[in-house]
């Protein structure tokens, strides 16, 4: 096959603060065939969208180095040796890109319709009227609904898969030869991924262009991609058809990332992790057992929620105020040593229940009884004591530790208040008992936040909520923020200390095949309603409702998905 | 929109009473006795307290303070007399007496309605506002224009030649610039320009609007701009760099579009929203004009008159004053949040 | 970048077509400008400060007081170049004598005398009557008016504080009830008749604001009397912008006037150069004069020295060195045949002590001594030179040049700089350092912290004060300094709350009675700032009030004068010599010491005028 | 009790050998370091600030109130030019001899005239020459402007710094409790601020100048404390709002969220966990406002409500130095506007350097 895009020996560098350099990608070469989807797959860190970026030449001039003997060849032309005018000329008619956040990718300031048509002018003979309805064309085959009105939408009134789609008809507007695509889905909802996702494949087909597919997710790989390029540390790993990838992965890297992710139709004891597959004896067979989840009678109820509801209040017009819902009428029970999974689409209402049962937000109305005391009722010095019996992991690693403490007085501090240790001593040696329990060496305790990754933070946010030896423990999207790799390491952490401590989790996420492999039970929520409750493998395999069953057909299925032929 | 804008100016209402009350505390109770600064050279206790009496300082606090908020109130006020008299608000209607002559009309003249008046020049407090702004405002919207537009503009350069020596040459000048104090700035160039070459006049101010604006104003206009300048430029480069290192012009560049495109279109329209900020908070300043220009270049504007009021504790002229000043302000603060729906289709009126 | 140099190209290029086209613009503005002036005499000066109003009953403030010398005709005035002053008639038939023992003073106005016209007249021609001067010297105390110059009438017309008691009481000043002592006894007679003697009632008659005023005009004008000056005299009010500027224009209906006088001095070539221009003319020659209020030193130096302005009086004394090195005119002022006229002032500065102050007040010697010895050691030489720069004398005593009572032969030693000396006096009465803390403390061992009020906007009271905290340090003692604002400054001293401040007093009239009794006793609160209260001396004050100017009178004066150097109420400071710097095409000027304006008495080159213009 | 906690990693006794792992204000000097303006500004600025403890402890400029030269003594570089100033000083005013007037008579003193006169004899007075230059000419007083200069510098910088660092922290407080507390009393603090800013700056000073001036609990804090206030008083409003948008943002961040989950009190997340991240926020406006209130003092002056007699800034300097440029005394204009600039420049930007240092992001 003909290749459009040949990267050869890729070499980019950034100046960092005090002459440092950081060498992101360390000479990279693969193709892109015409006709073709090629995935970059990587973790954070891994150089993917350097690569990518430094292909159409938008990396920071300032500071980014891309070394002399790096070739970008791209219909016979060296782009990295074309002059600004010329490569200009080719960004967004035959190379085009579409980004991570729509949001804030487009220029808040200006109409859809005049940014799609900006395209066209630069790059067509169009006159302003024609652009204006061949714009309005894209918009309507990039499947958004009205599109003459739309066209006049500014992009923060259209929703996040809706600015993806301008994006898009944005990059396609040209016809293209070369769509790069930047982790397109990532910051989208599971199910208007699959949408976005789909439209790819789809434009693909019928404008027959290449795509280069830049994602951390290997599963969204599989659905679309024909070749796919692994890399890990600005190196390529693996590089194969996405059939050799998912089914004959060479590289342990590979392997790991391939089963590091938890998937809807296994539940391993233990999820393994890279180390694993780099050890010689590879995966300890015992934890790939298959662990039983659910409630079971006789199981003892520690938190037992009813009919929770949380309004807001917004002010509008002169004296008038407008009610929102967050959260209508939720009610269930958490047992204990067992986890609820919390699963919805963003604005679902599903991290407002959290923060309303440990009193984060105040409750409408609604009981939550734990011990049989209702928690909402407490006055503010009687509910202290109950305070460090819940505790609560956020999502972001990077804001939830305070930066300008170290690990030490973070983990100290929940300790003098609820009066646990006798003395610092003590405390002090608790703390770095803790932390070697999350997995974090002892030299920890002195050094600050931001010297950790983000996985370590996450340890040491639990940790922290282990110093107060909590009953529940609530997982806000702890995990959803963290590369897939680090994810089960945290997953399998949270695992062991439930098994050890007995501990019962409320573990909120989006990610339904995290949720599925965490959970005993799962509560699903829509737009501040529960929408259906039961048994974890229940609701994945029988799910009762309209909305569950959406979005149980979101979840990317990987490779075996795409092995049923769609072109 | 129409209730956003009700509900501000609802919410006018409360500051404004704090700005009166703050400055009646300040002026009025704790300030001088403008009755002795009144009163002449030679001076016994009767006349003072005629005086005291004339001006009404010699009621209680909360009852000044009450007839301050029924003055700004009404706009009028009428001599104490007939407050206390008649223990009625004055009408509106019954403002200065007309040419009549004799004594009773004189009497009545005396204790009916009229507009609030200077202590010490006994002109019209209205009228001095009103009058005095003018030469302020010929100063001040040039200054503002030049300003405005000479920052945009260069910060547009130099945020385009970002990190250069061109960049940084400029920006380490505007360091300099803004550290000289401008009353330094004014006695050198007043000396300079005026004096010494010659190509302004050292001062003065006519009645043409025109003989002010092409022969008097330009030296304290291009004074104030240079002083404004150097820190608006810095400024806006900042608000420009930020804006650069936004998403969307990466997307831009991604479509192709010209780097020069990039600046004037998209990051000139996004930078314009800190900018409006900038000017909303520097807009009320001009209706106060700048005192020192004003006393150096002998421009009979307000910030000058604020200055004599004060010294000379002309309480009514600093009340009103300062009740003007502080609902310019208010409304200007208004229009801007209304303008950044212009500017910001992001904004909504909540 | 080359796009940025473009820019900047065709931004000069706008500016340098917009500077033509100014220049154009101004060109034709200007050529307008000349063409008008060729016309009309258009004096242009400027004031040292903003003016309040023209209610000639209602201010105070000299600026605007001088203006109205020009609207308005006093029933006397100053011979134009007597010296020292001379009281001559201006709108009667002659000075009157004092009858009755000098308690009676009766006024006979020429007939056809007229007021400007004015709307209020209803377009008739309204002369000027004897009731116009009742009714003047009646506002000045009707409480509205609230005068600052209402103690001129305070005890001591016959049945005038019955009425104002009587008015007050029935909360209605009547203009139409009769004053005992106020007696029009025909359409152009008024007779005053007096409590006690004062020989010096006739000089209220010579101030600009005892003048007659159309009840008419006043009335009409109720609401604001201080922009509608309608009188008798050269000049009407053609515009005015408050504190920023001041037309004056030729009254079409004036009666003219000459200069009229016999006390020219032929020594004096001023004096002849405004005889020789004035002489023979009929008065006033300048039809239009603009006066600008300019605050700022500066910009009023420069505005003369670009010859904004066809004189400056009153020339900042930081400039003086400029214009005046050494006391010679400026090489560059002589090139351009300016020509410079000192002249004292009848007004005095002082530092105050209150005598009510624990610490400096007291009368007993040790007292004194105190008060004395901080005056020795004040080094007046240094205000004179370095604040005043050299543009004034030593004061003497309270009296100051060109004032009638003023001694040329009074020198009081114990004012001059003496440093042993104040020394001595404080080591002898036991003001020495007790505590050891290096500062001198009283003779009961409290410490002396000494506190000077200055007014807060005012450079030179602050160097008065620099100087004083020097001088203090020198002979080792501690003195802090406070500005205020005026408001509070006027306040503090009024009720003797302050130790010490800076005054000045300008003459109303040219009596040294209108100093003296700064330290009258019973003027205390009222213009007594320093709280003195000597028997000895309130009794000579009383005694010299009874007598006409005269030797007799003049020894009352030197013994008050001696006591107050004895007892060191004040620290005398200065008299100033102020500096007026005339271009060449002005003529006849000549500055009074009484009289602020000079524009009645001056003319004009006009072709010289332009000549130098178009420099 | 927050304080202890904060120390505890230190005091700890299972400290183990390790190096003090570097925090954030440690990284942000390592940043500040290479910096290389940043770091040439701080040098000027310390140099500045030991200028200002040099003076203050009296190791330089002890004398700068000593008048050594004549009057407006020409600076060394210009000994030849004329200085008519100083000639007319020398010049005696009194030429004319009169007799004093005799007191004898009526002076409470005269019993004690022999003596008076007999211990001024032995008092010897010694009047020393004056210089007819200066190394950078002399004032009208004949001090030395260099001098003058340095000591104007510690008036001004004790004022600039004290008044901002008064000014942030009354800004810092209320926009920290109107930020986190938001509510009524975030609407009352926010009522107070908009009171503050619709009244004319220049308003403002004259007023609170007014109140320090008249008010007799105030008097023993007129002078230097007295301009410190009024500039603290009139000049926190900026702080106020940028620290209240700050803890805004922070009040929702997760750290503090968690704090709030492991039960830490209102003014322990206020102060403990929040104050510490917006902190740089406060050191940046510090700096701003320091440059800021410098500058204001000289308008203070101008309006003469600067600095009393006795002591000296460049406020007060620039105010005096007004009329000299006329007369060609440029330098005392020059000597303070010059000084001025100087540390005004690097304070600048060393505040420019300051906020990139110290820029969150970068973290």
């Amino acid at each position: 096959m003909e290749n459009l895009l040949e990267v050869k020996n890729l070499n980019v560098k950034f100046r960092l603060d005090g002459n440092q350099i950081f060498e992101a990608v360390k000479g990279i070469s693969f193709d892109v065939p015409k006709n073709s989807t090629v995935a970059l797959v990587g973790e954070s860190g891994s150089g993917k969208s350097v690569s990518a970026m430094s292909i159409v030449r938008l990396l920071p001039k300032e500071t980014a180095i891309i070394s002399l003997d790096s070739e970008v060849n791209f219909e016979g032309h060296n782009l990295l040796r074309l002059a600004d005018d010329k490569m200009r000329a080719i960004r967004g008619k035959d190379i085009s890109v579409i980004f991570q956040e729509p949001m804030s990718s487009l220029n808040p300031v200006f109409t859809v319709g005049d940014q799609i048509a900006e395209v066209l002018r630069l790059h067509t003979r169009m006159t302003r009227k024609q652009a204006w309805s061949r714009a309005e064309e894209l918009m309507n085959e990039v499947g958004i609904p009205n599109p003459k009105l739309r066209m006049n939408s500014f992009p923060h009134e259209l929703s996040g898969g809706q600015q993806q789609r301008v994006m898009i008809a944005q990059a396609i507007a040209c016809e293209p030869k070369l769509l790069i695509a930047d982790e397109p889905t990532t910051a989208l909802d599971v199910t208007i991924q699959k949408q976005i996702l789909d439209l790819i494949a789809n434009l693909q087909q019928r404008h027959q262009m290449s795509v280069l597919f830049i994602t951390h997710d290997l599963a969204v790989v599989g659905e679309i991609a024909d070749h796919v390029v692994v890399m890990q540390s600005g190196e390529i790993k693996e590089k194969a058809t996405a059939k050799a990838i998912f089914e004959t992965p060479q590289h342990p890297y590979t392997k790991a990332l391939l089963s590091c992710r938890p998937s809807v139709d296994q539940r391993p004891k233990r999820l393994p992790v890279i180390a694993d597959f780099l050890r010689p004896e590879g995966v300890n067979k015992d934890n790939l057992v298959q662990r039983k989840r659910g409630y079971e009678a006789g199981d003892q109820i520690v938190l037992e929620v009813k009919n929770l509801s949380k309004k807001f209040t917004l002010k509008d017009g002169l004296f008038k105020r407008r009610e929102v819902v967050a959260v209508k009428d939720a009610s269930f029970k958490l047992a204990r040593g067992k986890t609820l999974g919390l699963v919805g689409e963003s604005g679902s209402g599903k991290t407002t229940v959290g923060l309303t049962l440990m009193r984060l937000h105040n409750a409408s109305s609604g009981e939550v009884l734990f011990d049989g005391v209702d928690l909402l009722k407490l006055s503010e010095k009687d509910f202290l004591k109950y305070k460090r019996r819940i505790q609560i992991v956020f999502q972001n690693p990077y804001a939830s530790l305070n930066p300008r403490f170290t690990v030490g007085q973070i983990l100290i501090e929940p300790m003098k208040i609820h009066s646990i240790g006798r003395d610092e001593q003590e405390r002090t040696s608790m703390a770095m008992a803790l932390l070697t329990r999350v997995g974090l060496p002892d030299i920890s305790f002195y050094k600050y936040p931001h010297e950790f990754s983000g996985g370590q933070r996450q340890r040491i946010a639990i940790a922290r909520c282990l110093t107060m030896k909590p009953d529940v423990l609530i997982c806000d999207e702890s995990v959803s923020a963290l590369d897939v790799s680090v994810q089960a390491q945290v997953l399998n952490l949270l695992q062991d200390l439930q098994d050890e401590y007995q501990m019962s989790y409320i573990f909120i996420s989006h990610d339904l095949a995290v949720v599925k492999y965490i959970s005993d039970q799962v509560m699903v929520m829509s737009e501040g309603d529960v929408v259906e409750v039961a048994n974890s493998d229940e609701i994945y395999l029988h799910p009762q409702h309209e909305y569950t069953r959406k979005l149980l057909g979101s979840i990317p299925k990987g490779w075996h998905a795409s092995t049923v032929p769609t072109a | 929109m129409g209730a956003y804008v009700l509900r501000r100016l609802w919410q006018m209402i409360p500051t404004l009473a704090g700005v009166m009350l703050l400055i009646f505390v300040l002026f009025n109770w704790v300030g001088g006795d403008p009755a002795l600064v009144l009163a002449g050279k030679i001076t016994n206790k009767d006349q003072i307290e005629n005086i005291r009496k004339q001006l009404g300082v010699d009621q209680p606090a909360y009852v000044q303070l009450g007839y301050f908020a029924f003055e700004v109130a009404t706009g009028f006020t009428c001599t104490w007399k007939s407050y206390t008299d008649k223990a009625e608000p004055p009408k509106l209607d019954a403002k200065t007496p007309g040419s009549a002559a004799d004594s009773a009309t004189k009497a009545k003249a005396n204790s009916g309605c009229q507009a609030v008046r200077s202590w010490a020049t006994n002109e019209e407090v209205p009228k001095i506002l009103t009058t005095r702004i003018t030469p302020t405002l010929t100063i001040m919207i040039p200054v503002l224009i030049l300003e405005t537009l000479l920052g945009v503009i260069l910060a547009i350069g130099v945020a385009y030649a970002r990190g250069t020596l061109t960049d940084r040459m400029i920006m380490m000048i505007c360091t300099v610039a803004m550290s000289v104090s401008f009353l330094v700035y004014i006695i050198v160039a007043q000396y300079i320009f005026g004096f010494q070459l010659g190509w302004f006049p050292v001062q003065g101010w006519s009645d043409s609007f025109w003989k002010n604006i092409t022969y008097y104003a330009p030296l304290p206009i291009a004074l104030a701009v240079f002083v404004g300048l150097a820190p608006a430029l810095r400024l806006y480069r900042s608000f420009f760099l930020d804006e650069i290192n936004n998403e969307y012009v990466r997307t831009a560049r991604a479509k192709g579009v010209p780097e020069k495109t990039v600046m004037m279109k998209h990051v000139l329209r996004n930078a314009m929203i800190p900018i409006l900020t900038n000017i909303g908070i520097a807009l009320p300043g001009i209706f106060v004009g700048s005192f020192l220009l004003e006393t150096f270049f002998s421009i009979p504007g307000l910030g000058r008159e604020i200055l004599v009021a004060v010294n000379r504790s002309d309480f009514p002229v600093i009340k009103a004053a300062t009740v003007y000043l502080a609902m310019v302000t208010m409304i200007i603060n208004l229009l801007v949040d209304v303008l950044y729906k212009a500017v910001d289709p992001r904004v909504t009126f909540k | 970048m080359g796009n940025m140099h473009r820019m900047i190209l065709q931004k000069l290029n706008i500016a340098v077509m917009a500077r033509v086209a100014i220049a154009l613009f101004l060109a034709t503005v200007l050529a307008q400008h000349v063409a008008v002036a060729a016309e009309k005499k258009v004096l242009k000066i400027a004031f040292r400060a903003a003016e309040t109003g023209f209610d000639p009953q209602r201010i105070e403030d000299r600026y605007s007081v001088g203006i109205c010398e020009n609207f308005f005709d006093s029933l006397l005035t100053y011979d134009w170049l007597a010296l020292p002053v001379k009281l001559v008639p201006q709108i009667v038939d002659k000075v009157p004598e004092g009858e009755e023992g000098g308690t009676r003073f009766t006024f006979h106005l020429k007939p056809g005398i007229f007021f400007a016209d004015d709307p209020a007249f209803n377009g008739k021609r309204r002369e000027l009557v004897a009731k116009d001067m009742e009714y003047a010297i009646k506002r000045f105390r009707d409480p509205v008016n609230r005068s600052p110059y209402s103690w001129l009438f305070e005890d001591k017309i016959v049945g005038f504080d019955e009425f104002v008691d009587a008015a007050k009481k029935n909360d209605k000043y009547d203009y139409d009830k009769p004053i005992e002592g106020i007696q029009v006894l025909d359409k152009y007679t008024i007779s005053f008749k007096l409590r006690a003697p004062d020989y010096n009632f006739l000089y209220f008659f010579a101030m600009p604001i005892v003048v007659p005023v159309a009840r008419e005009v006043i009335e009409t004008y109720a609401a604001d009397t201080m922009a509608h000056p309608v009188g008798t005299g050269p000049y009407i009010l053609k515009e005015w912008v408050r504190r920023s500027k001041i037309v004056l224009e030729r009254n079409p209906g004036y009666r003219g006037h000459v200069l009229n006088t016999q006390y020219a001095n032929p020594d004096d070539p001023w004096d002849n150069d405004a005889v020789k221009a004035l002489t023979g003319k009929r008065l006033p020659l300048i039809d239009r004069i603009e006066i600008s209020p300019i605050e700022e030193e500066q910009p009023r130096f420069l505005a003369f020295m670009n010859r904004e302005h066809d004189y400056i009086e009153e020339t900042p004394f930081a400039f003086i060195s400029q214009l005046l090195p050494l006391g010679k005119l400026a090489p560059a002022m002589l090139k351009r045949q300016v020509r410079v006229q000192r002249t004292e002032e009848p007004e005095i500065t002082w530092d105050a002590f209150n005598m009510d102050d624990p610490i400096v007040g007291g009368y007993k010697p040790e007292n004194v001594a105190f008060r004395r010895a901080l005056i020795l050691a004040h080094d007046r030489s240094q205000e004179v030179n370095i604040i005043r720069r050299g543009q004034a004398s030593a004061t003497m005593s309270p009296i100051p040049p060109g004032v009638v009572g003023y001694d040329p032969n009074f020198k009081a030693e114990d004012q001059e700089y003496n440093l042993p000396r104040a020394k001595a006096l404080l080591d002898m009465f036991g003001y020495v350092d007790k505590d050891g803390d290096g500062w001198r403390d009283m003779p009961d061992g409290r410490p002396i912290i000494l506190q000077f009020k200055y007014r807060a906007n005012e450079q030179e009271g602050r160097q008065i004060a620099e100087l004083w905290v020097k001088c203090m340090s020198a002979i080792g003692i501690r003195m802090t300094t406070v500005a205020v604002q005026f408001a509070d400054l006027l306040k503090d001293r009024k009720v003797g709350k302050f130790q010490m401040s800076n005054l000045a007093w300008i003459a109303d009239y040219p009596d040294g009675q209108n100093f003296l009794q700064l330290l009258y006793g019973p003027n205390t609160n009222i213009s007594n700032d320093a709280r003195f209260k000597l028997p000895e001396y309130d009794r000579l004050y009383s005694a010299a009030l009874k007598l006409p100017d005269g030797p007799e009178r003049s020894k009352l004066y030197r013994e008050m004068n001696r006591l107050i150097v004895a007892y060191a109420p004040w620290r005398l400071g200065v008299n100033r010599t102020f500096s007026q710097f005339i271009n060449p095409w002005v003529l006849g000027y000549k500055k009074h010491p009484i009289l602020y304006t000079a524009f009645k008495y001056l003319d004009i080159d006009v072709p010289a005028q332009q000549a130098s213009l178009e420099q | 009790m927050s304080a202890a906690f904060m120390n505890t990693p230190s005091t700890a006794p299972a400290a183990p050998l390790h190096q003090p792992s570097p925090g954030l204000w440690m990284l942000a000097w390592r940043r500040l370091k290479h910096d290389k303006v940043g770091m040439v500004s701080l040098a000027v600025v310390i140099i500045f600030l030991l200028m200002m403890v040099g003076s203050y402890t009296g190791l330089i400029a002890k004398n700068w109130s000593k008048e050594a030269g004549v009057s407006y003594a020409n600076p060394s570089f210009m000994a030849g030019a004329e200085n008519l100033e100083a000639v007319r000083t020398k010049a005696d005013p009194n030429a004319i001899k009169i007799e004093p007037v005799d007191l004898s008579d009526i002076d409470p003193l005269a019993p004690r005239y022999k003596e008076w006169a007999e211990r001024t004899a032995k008092i010897k007075t010694t009047e020393t020459p004056r210089a007819e230059t200066l190394p950078f000419g002399g004032d009208k007083w004949g001090r030395d402007v260099l001098q003058k200069a340095i000591k104007g510098a510690e008036t001004s910088i004790f004022v600039g710094l004290f008044a901002a660092l008064f000014a942030v922290f009354i800004g810092t407080t209320l926009g920290a409790i109107s930020g986190y507390m938001g509510g009524k009393i975030g609407d009352l603090l926010e009522w107070f601020y908009n009171v503050f800013t619709s009244i004319p700056y220049i308003l403002l000073i004259l007023a609170f100048a007014a109140v320090f001036a008249s008010s007799p609990q105030l008097a023993a804090y007129k002078g230097v404390p007295m301009v410190v206030a009024i500039l603290a008083f009139t000049g926190w409003t900026g702080i106020y709002r940028l620290i209240r948008s700050e803890y805004i943002k922070h009040a929702s961040r997760e750290y503090v969220k968690a704090a709030q989950a492991i039960g830490a009190s209102n003014s322990r997340r206020m102060f403990v966990h929040i104050l510490p991240n917006v902190s740089h926020v406060c050191l940046v406006q510090l700096s701003q406002h320091v440059v800021q209130f410098i500058k204001a003092e000289v308008i203070l002056s101008y309006l003469g409500l600067g600095v009393p007699v006795d002591s000296v800034s460049w406020g007060t300097m620039l105010a005096e130095a007004q009329s000299e440029l006329v007369i060609g005394k440029w330098w005392q204009l020059a000597a303070a506007g010059i000084s001025m600039a100087i540390l005004v420049t690097a304070f600048s930007m060393l505040t420019d350097s300051l906020r990139d240092a110290l820029d969150p992001k970068i973290k």
